[in-house]
This record gives C-alpha cells, structure tokens and sequence, in this order.
C-alpha cells in the first residue's frame, strides 16, 4: 500500500482511474504521486513556469514546467510535456503505437494524454536534456511535433469519410493536407497569438470546431437532402413517430409528414441543414450531393475578449483534392496576413475582427459580405464611409439625373 | 537543419491512410449509415454492404504506455491491430467481424475498461491538466473528473437520455477544452488576486511583461519596491501574470475552489451551437471527491432526466422552461454574479416585460 | 399662389399637410416657409444653436433656436420652442385648448407640435423676449413646462384606466402624481444627462417605455388571467380559429385548446402574460386580479453606447395610491443617487449600469437579484469576490466541519 | 418666486381629472372590452354596459393653433368638448353617442382630417423635427412623412393587414422618437465629418467643449489654428460638435440623407421588443417627395403583405423566413455596412452553419 490516502481513494469505482495509470509508472512516477497527494492534502498546485524550452529548429511542441518544490521532488523538478502530431482523425494501427510507447520509455515519465484538448498526442513529464533526443527518436520513427505558442495549432479532425456516412468532404484529407502545407507556421512562432485549425465532416462538428478553433471547416451542401421514402415508412412502421420526433423539431419548420402515405417533404430551400432529421433518420435521409464546406472564423475560450463561436465568413467553399484545396488555403493565408499585420500581441483573429471590424477583414480577404454571415443587420447607425464612396455615389447620381 | 543529431524536421505526422483497416479503406466515403448496436457498440454499414463494428470504452486520457501497449494487444486480438481515439479521448476499436465485439467487451470490462458512451449517452468527460501538470490550475483536473464520472457512471452505458450528455472541465480560465460551450461545465476558480512577493518580482520578473501578461490591465508598476502593484477591483484571477512571473502566486487553498456553468452545444443540431451559463458561481475543492460538486451536478442531471423532452440537451431544455424557472425547479440560489458585466452583458438582460414569476 | 414649389407640391395628397398648417400663420409663417423652401432646395438645414436660453427660475423648458441667415430672415432670427408639461394620458378639453392656443397666438408664430415625441405640447417659435411672458401666462392658466437638459423629462403615460381594459394600475394618477412630486428634478436640471419615465398600464406598452424611457413603468399581474369560457365558445362560434391564432401563437405554449368543449385551458404559471392571447380574445379573457408592474431600468436611444431597450430590475411592484407609491418612489430616488453620484456627463443610468455592472446597481438600491432580471446568467467567468465574502465563506465552512 | 411678474413655479400640468367626459369618469377602471367598429372607430363597453366611441383621425402633428381650435369646435359639437391626443400624435374624439360617429367622421374628412389607423392598420407616422426647428437635421422631417403617409395612405384606413404597421423617422442619429424599435424606420444620416472653421471654432467656440462633446474622442486640438481637428476614422457624423460648435456645420446637402431600419416592435406580445435592423444604408434626400425612399419602403410593406402570416409584425415575419431569405426576396443588396462593427457586434454575427442559401 501506498502512503497516499487521498489518491488511493480515486483507485475507487466504475470510471477508469487515472492513479492507477500513474501507478503503472513505478519507481519512475513515484515523486510525482507523492507530489500530487501533497496537492490533494493541501489544495494547492505545485508547478511553475520557468526558461523557455524546446528543439532546435522549431519555437514550439513543448511546454516548460518546474515544481516549485524541486528539492523535496528532485525527479520532477523538471516535467515537461512534448505535444506529438497525431495522425488524422486519431487512428493508429498497434505498431505505431508500440513505437510511440517505446520511444517514451526511454525518454521520460510514460504518461502520456491521449490526446489533449487541441488533438497532440501528449507526453507527460520529461527533463531538457531528454527534449532533443526524444525528437530525434520521433521523427525517426515518422512522427513530428505539433504546435504551441503564437503559431498555428496542430489541426484536427473527426473521423470523416473513414467512418461517417454524413461527411461532406474528405476531413482526414485535408486535415493531413493542411498540417503538411503549413509546417512552418506550425512549427516556429511568429504571429501575435495561437491560430487553431478544426475540421469536422458535416454540421454536426464532432470536433467542437466551432467553438474551439479560430479556423472552423464544417461540411454542408447545397442541393437537397437525399430521401428514401420506403425508409421513411419503415421507421413509421417500427413505430417512430415521425412528426413529433422529426417534423416538429425541424427548426425552420420546413418539414410535412403525410401520415396516410407514409411521406416525408423537405423545402429545401428553407433548410438551413441542421441535421436533427438526418441524424433521426439516418436511413432514411442523407445529405445533399453538392457537397462542400462552411467556413467559420474567430472560436475560441473565454480569454480576453469573452468566449466566441466562429462566424460564418464564407457559407459555401467546395473542398477539391485535385486543385490542391486553392480556394481555401489562399484564403487562409490572406487571413493569416491580415492577422498578423494587424494585431496586437495576444490578440486571436476574432477577436481583432471584432476590434476593427468586419468591414475591413473582408476586404482585406476579398470576400463579399452576404447575409449568411449575420443572424441578422446592424441595429445602430454607426456605419462609415470613405470621401470615395461618397464621390462616386453622387457622381452616378448625377450622371443618372443627366442622362434622365 | 539535415543534421542526423537533431531529427528531420518538418515532416508532419504519420500518414493517416496507413493506419486504416481495409473494411474502412474499402468504403472510405461510402458509408451508407449507422445503427446503434448497444451501448458502446456502433454498426457502419458501406453501400458494399459491409459492416464495420465499432466498440467505445471510457478513458480518463492520462494513460500509462503500459495500458497503450494493452490496447494495443487487443486490437492485435480482436480487430487486426486498428483503433483509434476520439475527439472526447475515447478509445474505439475497429472490428470487421461481429463476432469478435461481446468477446473483445467482456475482457476490457474485466480488465476495468467498460464500453459506453455512444448514442444518447453521457460522454467521456473533456478535462485538462489540473494538479498533474498546469502552473495555473484553480483545482485538479483527473480527479474531480473520476468522481463525478464514478457518481454518473449508470448514464455511460445507457443510450436512452433525453438526449447527449456532455460535461467537461477546465482547471483555470483558460478553458483549455470546449467547457464553454458544454452541457454542464466545472471550471477551476480562483477568488483572491494573486499575492505580490516584491522580492521576487524585483529579482526574477520582467516588469514590462508581467504589465503586458494582464488581459484586464489590472497591474501597476510599483517602482518605490521595484515591483508591481494589482489592482483588486479589476483583477479577475486568471492567472496570466502568474504565467510569466512566479512571483505573483496565484492559488490560495481556501479560496479556490471550482464553479459550474450549463446549457452549452456545440453541434449546428435543431437549436445550434451556445455557451454554457454560470448557475454556481463556486463550490470549495473537496478532496479527494469533490463531494459538493459531484452532489450538484448529479442534481442537475437527475433534474433534466425527469423533465426534459426526448431530443432536448441541458440547454434546449431550459431554453423551453426558461431559465427562472430552472433556478426555481433545481432550487438553486441566484445571485448577481451570475448576471453577466463583461463586454457583451447588455444582450443578456431581459429587455422585455415577458418572464415567469418564481417562488 | 405662393412662390414656392417645392412646399407647394406637398400641399397635395391625402394626408394632412403641414405645409397648409404652416401657412395657416399667413404673415407671422411667411418666413419661415421661405427658409423651409430654401432648406428644400439646398437640401440643408438652416438652423443653429445660440446662447442658452430659459425662464426665470427654471433651468429647462425651452430649447433655443437661431437661423443662420438671420439677415435674409430676420422674422425666424430666434425661433425657440416651449415643452408645455401635457396632461397625463394626452385628454384636453375644448376649453383648455383655446387657452392654449390664445397664449400662443400672442406670444409665438402660433405653429405647436401636439405632441412632442417625449410628451410635451410643444410651441414652435418665438424670440427670447417673449419667453418669460409666455410662461406667465401659461402658469396664470394653469400650465407648466416640460423637461429638457439634464433633468428629468416630462413623464407620460398611456391613456391607461381612463379607456382601457387592460390597464394594471391607474397609469394617469401615476404619472400625475409622478410629475408633481419631482417638479424640482423637471424644471432645475441638476444630473449627469437626462432621466425619462414612461408609464404603460399593460405590456402592450403603448407608450413605448421600454425603448424610450430609462424607467419604464410596465403593467402586469401575479396570479391568472381571467378566463370567460361562454365568450370563448362565442369566438369560436364566430368562427375564429381558436388554436392558429391564439393557441399557437402563444410564445410559452402554455394555452391548449379543446375544440369539442370550446374551452381554452391556461398554464398559468408557464404564462410570461405576453398579452396575445388577451388581445386576440379580449373579450374572452381578461388581465388578473393581483396586478401592479414591472420597472425596466435602462432604455434609450442610440446615442453614445448603442440603443438599450430596458431590462427587468424589479419584477414586480404594486402601485398604491393609498401609500403616495411609496416604495416605487423610494426606489427611483436611490437610482437616480447612485447614477447622479457615479455617471460621467452625458452617460445615461443604463450605460452607468452597463460600465459598472448590475451587482454595484442592485446593491445601491437594495435590490436582490433574481433570475427575472436577465435572458440568461453570464457566460464568462469573469464575476469578482470580495475579501469578506471569501473570509465568510471560509469561515462558514469550518464551522460546518467543525460542528459535524 | 412669488413675484407675480415671473410666474408661478411648480404647478405641475393641468389635472386630467379635469379634462375627462364624464363616461370615462364613470366607467374609470371598470372597462371590459373593447370592438373594432370600423377604421378609425373604437367601442369601448364598460361594466357598466357604457359604450364610449373613439374616433381616431391621422394628424402631422405639426399643426396650427387655428387647426387646434377646429378640432375644439368638432369636439364641442360631437364629443362634449372632450378629445385627446395619443402617443403616436394621432388625435382622438370621445363620443358617448354612437349617432354622433359618422357625422363627426363625414366633416373632419371632408375637411381633409382623415379617420383611421385602429386596429391592423398602417398607423400615424412618429417623427421630428427635421429641417423645421433642428439644427441637427440631416434631413427634413414632415416632408418624407408625408411623401410616405401619401402614398400608403390606404392601409391607414384598413383593419384587416397581418399586424400593426408603425413606421417612424428621426432626422438624425439622436433619434428622437421609437425609430430604433420601429416596424419600418428612416433615419436622416451624414456621411461626412463636420467641415472645421478654423476661424469660428477659434472666435465662437470653446474648445474643450468641443472636444467632449464627441462620443467617440474623435477630436483632437489644433493648437496652431486654436482650433480643432477630426479624425476621420472615428467620426460617425452624429453632428454633437455642431451643437456645441456652430463652427463645425455638418450639413452637407449632396452627402446628406436616409438609411432605413426595420424589423423593430416595443410591444412584450408574443416575440417580445426589438431592435429595427439596417437594411438601406443610405438614400439621398430627394425634395419635395424622396421618390426612391418612398418606393423602398412600399416595396417592403407590400413584400410583408404577401408573404406574412397573421398576427406577424414586419420583426417577426422576417425572424420566421431569416433575413437572408429577406435579402433575396426584396432584392435588396447586402453590403459590409449593414454588418455591425459597434459593441455589441460580435452576438449578432451567425455563429451556427444554419443559414439559408440564397441567389
Ligand atoms: C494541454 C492542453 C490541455 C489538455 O490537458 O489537453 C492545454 C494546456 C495549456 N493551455 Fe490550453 N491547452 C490545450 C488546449 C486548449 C484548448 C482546446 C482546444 O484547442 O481545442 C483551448 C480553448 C480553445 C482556444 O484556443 O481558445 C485552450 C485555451 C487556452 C488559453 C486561452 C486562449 C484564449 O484565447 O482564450 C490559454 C492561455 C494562453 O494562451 O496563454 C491556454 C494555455 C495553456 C497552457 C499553455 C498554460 C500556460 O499558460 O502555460 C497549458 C499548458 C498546460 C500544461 O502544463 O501542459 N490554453 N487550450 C491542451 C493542448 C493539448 C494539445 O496540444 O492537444
Ligand atoms: C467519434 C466522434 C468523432 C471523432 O472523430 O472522434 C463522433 C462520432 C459520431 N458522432 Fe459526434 N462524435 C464525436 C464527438 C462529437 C462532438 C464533440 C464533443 O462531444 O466534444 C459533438 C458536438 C457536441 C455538442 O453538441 O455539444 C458531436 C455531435 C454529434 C451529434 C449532434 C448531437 C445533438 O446535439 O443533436 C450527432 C448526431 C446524433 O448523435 O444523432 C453526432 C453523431 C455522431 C455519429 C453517429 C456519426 C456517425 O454516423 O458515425 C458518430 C457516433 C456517435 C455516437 O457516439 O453515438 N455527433 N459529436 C466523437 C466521439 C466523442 C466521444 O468519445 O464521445
Ligand atoms: C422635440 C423632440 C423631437 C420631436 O420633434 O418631438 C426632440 C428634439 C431634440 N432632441 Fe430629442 N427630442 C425629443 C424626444 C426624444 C426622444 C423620444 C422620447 O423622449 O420618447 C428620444 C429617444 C429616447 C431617449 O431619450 O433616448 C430623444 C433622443 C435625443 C438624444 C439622444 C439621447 C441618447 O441618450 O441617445 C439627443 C442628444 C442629446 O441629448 O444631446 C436629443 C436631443 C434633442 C435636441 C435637443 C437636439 C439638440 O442637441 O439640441 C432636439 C431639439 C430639437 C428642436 O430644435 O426642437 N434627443 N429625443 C422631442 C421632445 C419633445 C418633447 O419634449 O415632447
Ligand atoms: C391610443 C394608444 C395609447 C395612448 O394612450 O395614446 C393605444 C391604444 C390602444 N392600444 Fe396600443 N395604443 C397606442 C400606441 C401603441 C404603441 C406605441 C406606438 O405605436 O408607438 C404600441 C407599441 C408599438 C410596437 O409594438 O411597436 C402599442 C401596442 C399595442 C398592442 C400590441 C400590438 C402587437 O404588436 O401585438 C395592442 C394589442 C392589439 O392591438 O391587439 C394594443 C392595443 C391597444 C388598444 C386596443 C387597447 C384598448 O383596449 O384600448 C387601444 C386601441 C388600439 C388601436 O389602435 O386599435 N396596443 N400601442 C396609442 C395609439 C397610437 C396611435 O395613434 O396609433
Ligand atoms: S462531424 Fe459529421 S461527418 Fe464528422 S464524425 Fe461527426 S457526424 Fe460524422
Ligand atoms: S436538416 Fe434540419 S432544418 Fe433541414 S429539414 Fe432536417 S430538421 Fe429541418
Ligand atoms: S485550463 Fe488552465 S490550468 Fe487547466 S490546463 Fe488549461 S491553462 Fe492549465
Ligand atoms: S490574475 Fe489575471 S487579471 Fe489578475 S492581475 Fe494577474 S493577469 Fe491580471
Ligand atoms: S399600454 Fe396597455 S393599458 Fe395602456 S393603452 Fe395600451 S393596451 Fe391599454
Ligand atoms: S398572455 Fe401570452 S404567454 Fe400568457 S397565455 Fe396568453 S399568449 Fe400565452
Ligand atoms: S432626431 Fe436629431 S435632428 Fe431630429 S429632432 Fe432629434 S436631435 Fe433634432
Ligand atoms: S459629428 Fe459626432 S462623432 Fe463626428 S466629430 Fe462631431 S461629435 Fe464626434
């Protein structure tokens, strides 16, 4: 037994517990209980930043961190975490995995996240010296680091076309894609804050991409959702109650059941693709053909300008391997430059694009305003306008009255 | 930078493709839809035809490689060596035969790795560091989150809820995980401003930056001492200056403690996307379990499987009820921190005489 | 004919002209609709502000008015307008008018706005010197001014128990009694920036309160709405359809309809008392009987931090005669302090409210907050702690450890 | 203040007891309900079985004492003497007798007073000043609202559109009047920043006023000059300088016009109050009859009548379709001005990939 009350307690029920994971460690995660269990006892953490630490060639994939107590616990003393790039939509075979394992073994503490908030594979708890060799090893073995400080974040993905009849685009492709095209911005800080990327195949967002990454990708289409109608019947038949369970929570309301015939009708132009009916009637229903991506800027958590849900910024992008996704990346990289010319230090993009406005943001990314991107017009008269503008518009005034 | 000594650099991560099994390679966008087998067990069936089985089991995601490589053994077992993590950090495995499922679910469960959490389930529970790793963190992370899973565990292997149930948890403001946006969140709060050691910050600290660190603009210098002062009245504990600066601590065991926020979604389903909303402004950390917290949420949980709709999440639950009405049902006191003062509060007023008078 | 075109083309059509009101004046408006055609064919504005201008005793009231051509139009070369405090609900008699009018007819250009958009019976148009024996005579009559500066506005109301079977509480003694009992804060402006009430007897809100006023006062009821299910069955029978224009309408869906008995059944608990159904059925159904109303602080135009539209600080008050409203008028006292002690000029109490936050408002007035007061609770994590809440709320705690 | 030659302070307005015929003084309180007898005639039956008739006639509002003692005399001949005004300028004859309803109604017409607007109709247009008395104005008041009124003129006399139509206008960003919660509003806007005289600001004016007057700080002193200067970026053209600074006219005849907001409501019925939206971000001031500002808005109130269902206030038709939808079927363009970029701007941004596509 251990001399750990505290924690032995969370060794207790259903929920695997993660005391017995660190328990697996031996001798190598013993400090580290120990040190835990003191923070148990008095409510208190015992980690502190300190030097900026990492591998040559790259400003990021490690976080620093010391115990502010490193004599009592000289094996954390230092206790960094390496943020490995998982593979596209999280899927490993057993070999690749026993690599990572092994590596790790070697290198540090053998905890790891699989995966943390962002989607890295993370490694617990390792010391500087370890940091290069571990890279070396890593990318030896194919795998590379992902992001952190001011750069752009390790992309991530759901399991797209590999596993979801609702993808709209091949998401783990272009997620595979985009992490490659944009090594660099990953790899070596040099914007004012994080960007994040997140990629999810349908409205669904199984990735929370919109309110957890500045860049949201969210599959939809633009034709008609796709219906089987002897589907439809089947479900009435096994005793779905079509109208209440579908058509009433349609949200726009642009649903009717005809009981009788067993029919579902869509209007779909005034479908705004929520997928409640969809996901209701996944036999039944399957989204449009015309399929494609929304894209949606400025999620992020609450710090410092309040929490954001992404914005739609351009409704409708079509995702093409074969042009190499052209549309979207030269938008990316408009954003980017924007951005980045833009802000101020720890200023995330939606946050800069509320400060100056979207106005500005979409010329500068050459995007026409449509009212997709607003729930709904301004609501105050604050608008502006350039002494051009104002030319213009009279001078065509008045070569209209001239022509009359 | 093709120095052998320091690794390739820039070679992005393993090729996804190489880690599929051929069922998936085979019907990679040809899906055709899914069936709910069980709890924890989904079925994909391919215009091929095909079958794919998907067993879900719980991971508290800080795992030792020795557990990896057991998950590995038994995907070697039972599903050709292929699984995958998902984006709430459950572990599935990718079966092309069925009769491999109940086998492959009966020995994770014995060896204390229970399947659940698909369909109309409560989920993996989203958390960050907490204790374990973060400088920042108001409360722990993994433990608060093992009690409450523990509490709620029944509601893991249903798929019968009202709808999904999605909690999470974030050690400290930065919400490092989609707490804002949850049906019940825990967040890690501090409630007391960060103590000053002069010293410390004469000698260890960039003035400068720990000026800049602060997102509210709440530190002054304080030359006399070479160090900073903090205002109190603007300081909001997020811990940011504490980040570059060691000397200005921030955790204080009796004041810190973790606060709960519901009603949030992320998915684009019926209502869209919502942050979630303060109810508990704090609730003391209770080690080891967290008792309040776990009694709390259970509360809450018990309350909306009474009352909501089929197809109703926390949020459009209480959106139907309104919100008066759920502090009067869950009899949970209101009180003025939890009226929005931040930039966007003015929206969030009741700007219309339309309310429902409570007890 | 007159020579001006412009005007004269608006002389034509069927609703009222104010074109041929403004020449009723012959002589004394001769100017004035010359200037008017001038600004019709410059296409601007010929009207500056002077000097402050006012009666004895009186800081506001009248608003000072200068042409900028006074040369060319030395008839309009001052040309301010009185407020004259309306009475409440907007009633006159004849006789009453006619005083009015013949004060006007000696002392002004004989133009009024009946009624100014805050409330006033405003007269349009005379010079500084007549500004004093105007209110003379006006005050000989029986007629004082109304608000302007940084003061309390004129209050109004809607015609509430006077002609309306919705009202909750007696609207015009209200507002009667309101606009007596602050005569000081009306006529001597004294605060950061201008305060107004507004008074509807229901929440139809028929004088717009909520948009126009920092305190509005909005009739409403506790206990059911009063059904008469023999009048029901008589719209039914008339042939309205009962469940799509009340029962589904209704915004809590807490209405049900049996259509066999012709009865409408009400939740009354889940009712927000929105008024639809009441106004779709009034003679069916009925306001309660436990009325009085809700304060909305904070309403108000654009003008500087955005447009507000108030918000529920008090949900319910009952509106006493009996008592002089004690309690309401204890309540606007504190507000108004705290916002006269705490506002920059020209901040409305709302915007003081929106920078210092509701929790330093509701404690100035004593008022505890309930769930009533907003949409939802806040969505950031940003709430503070006093020091001696922390201490109490620790020391609390031991105690219960101790005691157990 | 007794002085007899400085009038009495302090009365208060006369007392409306005073002023009430003497059925309202009866059924005071005790009214039951009210009928809809025709456009412009109200029944209100009290308790009592009294019946009081209201007839409502359309007025500019900007009328002249001659008018004023007309309506006196019509009151004295059909109503006792009573009559009011409502708070939408309308005015109102109080009637004990229904025989005196259509002889009252027949000669106010016919002397081009006009009965009307109870009930689903278009009612009396809320306004200002405009170009009459306020130095502010970036357009004329009476003149468009009458151009407007003119034209719409039949739904003023109807009972039977899907809800209330309340359409106002304000001659400046001030927005004297219910304009930013309106059905359909026009507001007077400039579109450049005040011309600095130097000489007037350096002779006429004091310029820390000046300076402080601005809500945005958009300007700065010139100390040369002894004047100021503008900041282009962050004038709004709300014209506050120029009235504390007559050396900083704003008027501008060819910049100078209307931008049209819709989709507001102040009643707590059903949807609840709400903010009228930009749609028009500008038309020029086209004298005597702002021919393009009148069509725009008989193009959007016929939309509403066509596609609107009963009881749909113009807010809650277009809340029902989406404003896209709105977008496309009034063919208006859509352009980066009418997306806000004020305070609130971020919670009306669409923050769900639910939306409608349009052509
Ligand atoms: C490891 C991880 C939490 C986890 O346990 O999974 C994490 C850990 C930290 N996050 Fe985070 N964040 C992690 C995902 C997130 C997410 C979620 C996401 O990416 O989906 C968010 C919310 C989304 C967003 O980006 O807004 C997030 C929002 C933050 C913020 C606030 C950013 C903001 O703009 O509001 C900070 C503060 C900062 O950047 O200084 C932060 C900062 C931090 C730091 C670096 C604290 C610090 O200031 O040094 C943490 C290091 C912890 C440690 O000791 O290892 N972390 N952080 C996640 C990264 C793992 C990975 O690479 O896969
Ligand atoms: C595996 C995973 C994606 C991945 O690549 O990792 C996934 C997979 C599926 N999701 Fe998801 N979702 C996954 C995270 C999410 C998330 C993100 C999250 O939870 O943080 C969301 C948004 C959460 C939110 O709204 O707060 C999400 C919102 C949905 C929804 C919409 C639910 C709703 O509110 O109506 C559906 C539709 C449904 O289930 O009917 C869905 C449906 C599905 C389906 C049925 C899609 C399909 O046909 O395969 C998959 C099985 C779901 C199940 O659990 O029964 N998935 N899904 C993620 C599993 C997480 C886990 O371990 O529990
Ligand atoms: C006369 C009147 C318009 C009318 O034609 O009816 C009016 C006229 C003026 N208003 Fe107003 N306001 C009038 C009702 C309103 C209303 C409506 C209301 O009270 O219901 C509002 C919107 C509600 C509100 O208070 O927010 C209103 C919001 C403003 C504002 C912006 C205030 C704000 O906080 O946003 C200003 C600017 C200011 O105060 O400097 C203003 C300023 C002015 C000034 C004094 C312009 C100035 O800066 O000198 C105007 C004098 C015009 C003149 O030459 O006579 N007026 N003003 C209304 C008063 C008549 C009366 O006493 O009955
Ligand atoms: C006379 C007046 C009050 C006054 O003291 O002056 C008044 C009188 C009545 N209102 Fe009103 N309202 C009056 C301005 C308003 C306003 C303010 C405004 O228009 O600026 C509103 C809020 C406007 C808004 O929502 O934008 C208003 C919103 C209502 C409503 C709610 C309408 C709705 O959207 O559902 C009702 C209920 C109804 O009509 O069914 C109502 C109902 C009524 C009733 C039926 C009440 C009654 O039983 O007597 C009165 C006759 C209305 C009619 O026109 O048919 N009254 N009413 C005002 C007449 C103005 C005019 O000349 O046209
Ligand atoms: S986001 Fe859509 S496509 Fe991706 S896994 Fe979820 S349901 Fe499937
Ligand atoms: S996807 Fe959503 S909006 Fe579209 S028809 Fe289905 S339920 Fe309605
Ligand atoms: S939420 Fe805060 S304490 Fe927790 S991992 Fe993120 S930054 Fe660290
Ligand atoms: S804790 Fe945050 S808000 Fe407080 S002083 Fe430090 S950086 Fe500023
Ligand atoms: S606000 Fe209510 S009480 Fe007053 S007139 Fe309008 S409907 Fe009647
Ligand atoms: S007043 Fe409104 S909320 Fe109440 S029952 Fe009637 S329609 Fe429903
Ligand atoms: S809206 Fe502007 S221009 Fe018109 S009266 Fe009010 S302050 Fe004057
Ligand atoms: S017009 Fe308004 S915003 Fe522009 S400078 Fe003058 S006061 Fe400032």
């Amino acid at each position: 037994m251990s001399n750990r009350p505290l924690l032995d307690n969370l060794k207790e029920g259903r929920y695997p517990s993660f005391v017995k994971e660190m328990e697996k460690g031996g001798a190598k995660t013993e400090q580290l209980l120990n040190l835990l269990e003191r923070s148990y006892e008095e409510k208190k953490v015992h980690w502190k930043h300190g030097g900026i630490v990492g591998v040559r060639g790259y400003g990021g994939g490690v976080i620093g961190r010391y115990c502010d107590l490193p004599e009592e616990y000289p094996d954390v003393a230092e206790f960094h975490t390496i943020r490995v790039n998982q593979p596209s939509g999280w899927f490993y075979n057993s070999k690749s995995l026993r690599t990572l394992c092994d590596i790790w073994e070697k290198h540090g503490s053998g905890l790891t996240n699989m995966h943390g908030a962002t989607g890295d594979a993370i490694l617990l708890g390792t010391t500087t010296e370890h940091l290069q060799p571990i890279f070396n090893d890593l990318s030896e073995a194919g795998f590379d680091l992902g992001g952190s400080g001011s750069n752009l974040r390790t992309p991530s993905c759901c399991n797209g076309e590999a596993r979801c009849e609702y993808s709209c685009f091949d998401a783990m492709h272009l997620c595979h894609d985009l992490t490659n095209e944009y090594q660099d911005e990953l790899h070596r800080p040099m914007w004012p804050y994080k960007s994040k990327i997140k990629i999810s195949g349908c409205p669904n967002d199984c990735t929370s991409s919109i309110a957890r990454s500045d860049i949201a990708i969210i599959g939809t289409w633009r034709d008609a959702i796709q219906v089987n109608q002897a589907e439809v019947a089947n479900y009435a038949d096994a005793g779905m109650d079509v109208k209440r369970e579908v058509v009433y929570k349609c949200p726009t309301k642009c649903m009717s059941y005809d009981a009788d015939k067993k029919e579902l009708n869509i209007d779909n132009d005034n479908c705004t693709r929520c997928m409640h009916c969809i996901n209701t009637m996944t036999k039944a229903l399957h989204v449009g053909k015309d399929r494609g991506a929304s894209l949606l800027i400025g999620g992020k958590a609450t710090i410092v300008q309040s929490a954001f849900l992404g914005w739609v910024v351009k409704p409708f992008i079509k995702l093409n391997k074969e042009d190499d996704y052209a549309e979207l990346k030269e938008l990316l990289e408009k954003m980017w430059d924007w951005w980045d010319e833009n802000a101020k230090v720890r200023e995330r993009i939606g946050e800069l694009i509320y400060r100056k406005g979207m106005t500005d943001f979409l010329k500068a990314i050459d995007i026409e305003a449509v009212p997709q991107m607003v729930k709904h017009p301004r609501e105050n008269p604050y608008f502006f306008w350039t002494e051009e503008e104002v030319v213009a518009e009279i001078a065509s005034r008045k070569n209209a009255e001239v022509s009359k | 930078m093709s120095n052998p000594n320091y690794g390739k650099t820039d070679i992005g991560p393993p090729h996804y493709w190489d880690m599929l099994p051929d069922i998936i390679k085979n019907n990679y966008g040809k899906w055709l839809f899914h069936e709910k087998v069980k709890p924890g067990v989904l079925k994909h069936v391919g215009e091929s035809g095909d079958e794919l089985f998907t067993v879900r089991i719980a991971s508290p995601r800080l795992i030792h490689i020795d557990t990896i490589r057991y998950f590995a053994d038994m995907a070697d077992k039972y599903s050709g060596g292929h699984l995958r993590f998902t984006s709430r950090h459950s572990v599935e495995f990718l079966l092309s035969e069925s009769a491999n499922v109940d086998p492959l679910i009966a020995e994770l469960d014995a060896a204390g790795w229970p399947a659940g959490g698909t369909g109309k389930a409560l989920k993996n529970l989203i958390h960050t560091q907490g204790w374990i790793h973060c400088h920042s963190a108001a409360t722990d992370a993994s433990g608060p989150v093992k009690a409450v899973m523990d509490d709620l565990f029944d509601l893991f292997q249903k798929d019968d809820l009202p709808a999904k149930l999605k909690i999470a948890m974030a050690c400290c403001l930065n919400m490092c995980g989609a707490v804002h946006c949850s049906d019940i969140a825990f967040v890690g709060v501090h409630r007391r401003i960060p103590q000053v050691n002069d010293y410390g910050v004469a000698n260890g600290c960039e003035i400068p930056n720990v000026i800049a660190s602060c997102p509210t603009g709440a530190i002054r210098p304080n030359p006399k001492a070479k160090s900073v002062t903090i205002n109190e009245e603007k300081c909001m504990y997020c811990g940011n200056c504490y980040s570059v600066c060691p000397a200005l601590p921030i955790a204080d065991p009796e004041g810190d403690g973790v606060a709960i926020f519901i009603g949030g979604k992320v998915s684009n389903t019926r209502s869209g996307p919502a942050f979630s909303k303060l109810v508990i402004p704090y609730i003391p950390n209770e080690t080891p379990r967290w008792d309040t917290l776990v009694k709390e949420i259970r509360k809450i949980v018990e309350l909306w499987l009474s009352d909501a709709k089929k197809h109703e999440r926390i949020g459009e639950w209480i959106e139907r009820i309104g919100w008066e009405k759920f502090f009067e049902k869950a009899n949970l006191p209101f009180n003025s921190k939890l009226i929005d003062d931040f930039t966007f509060s003015v929206p969030t007023f009741r700007s219309t005489s339309q309310f429902k008078f409570t007890k």
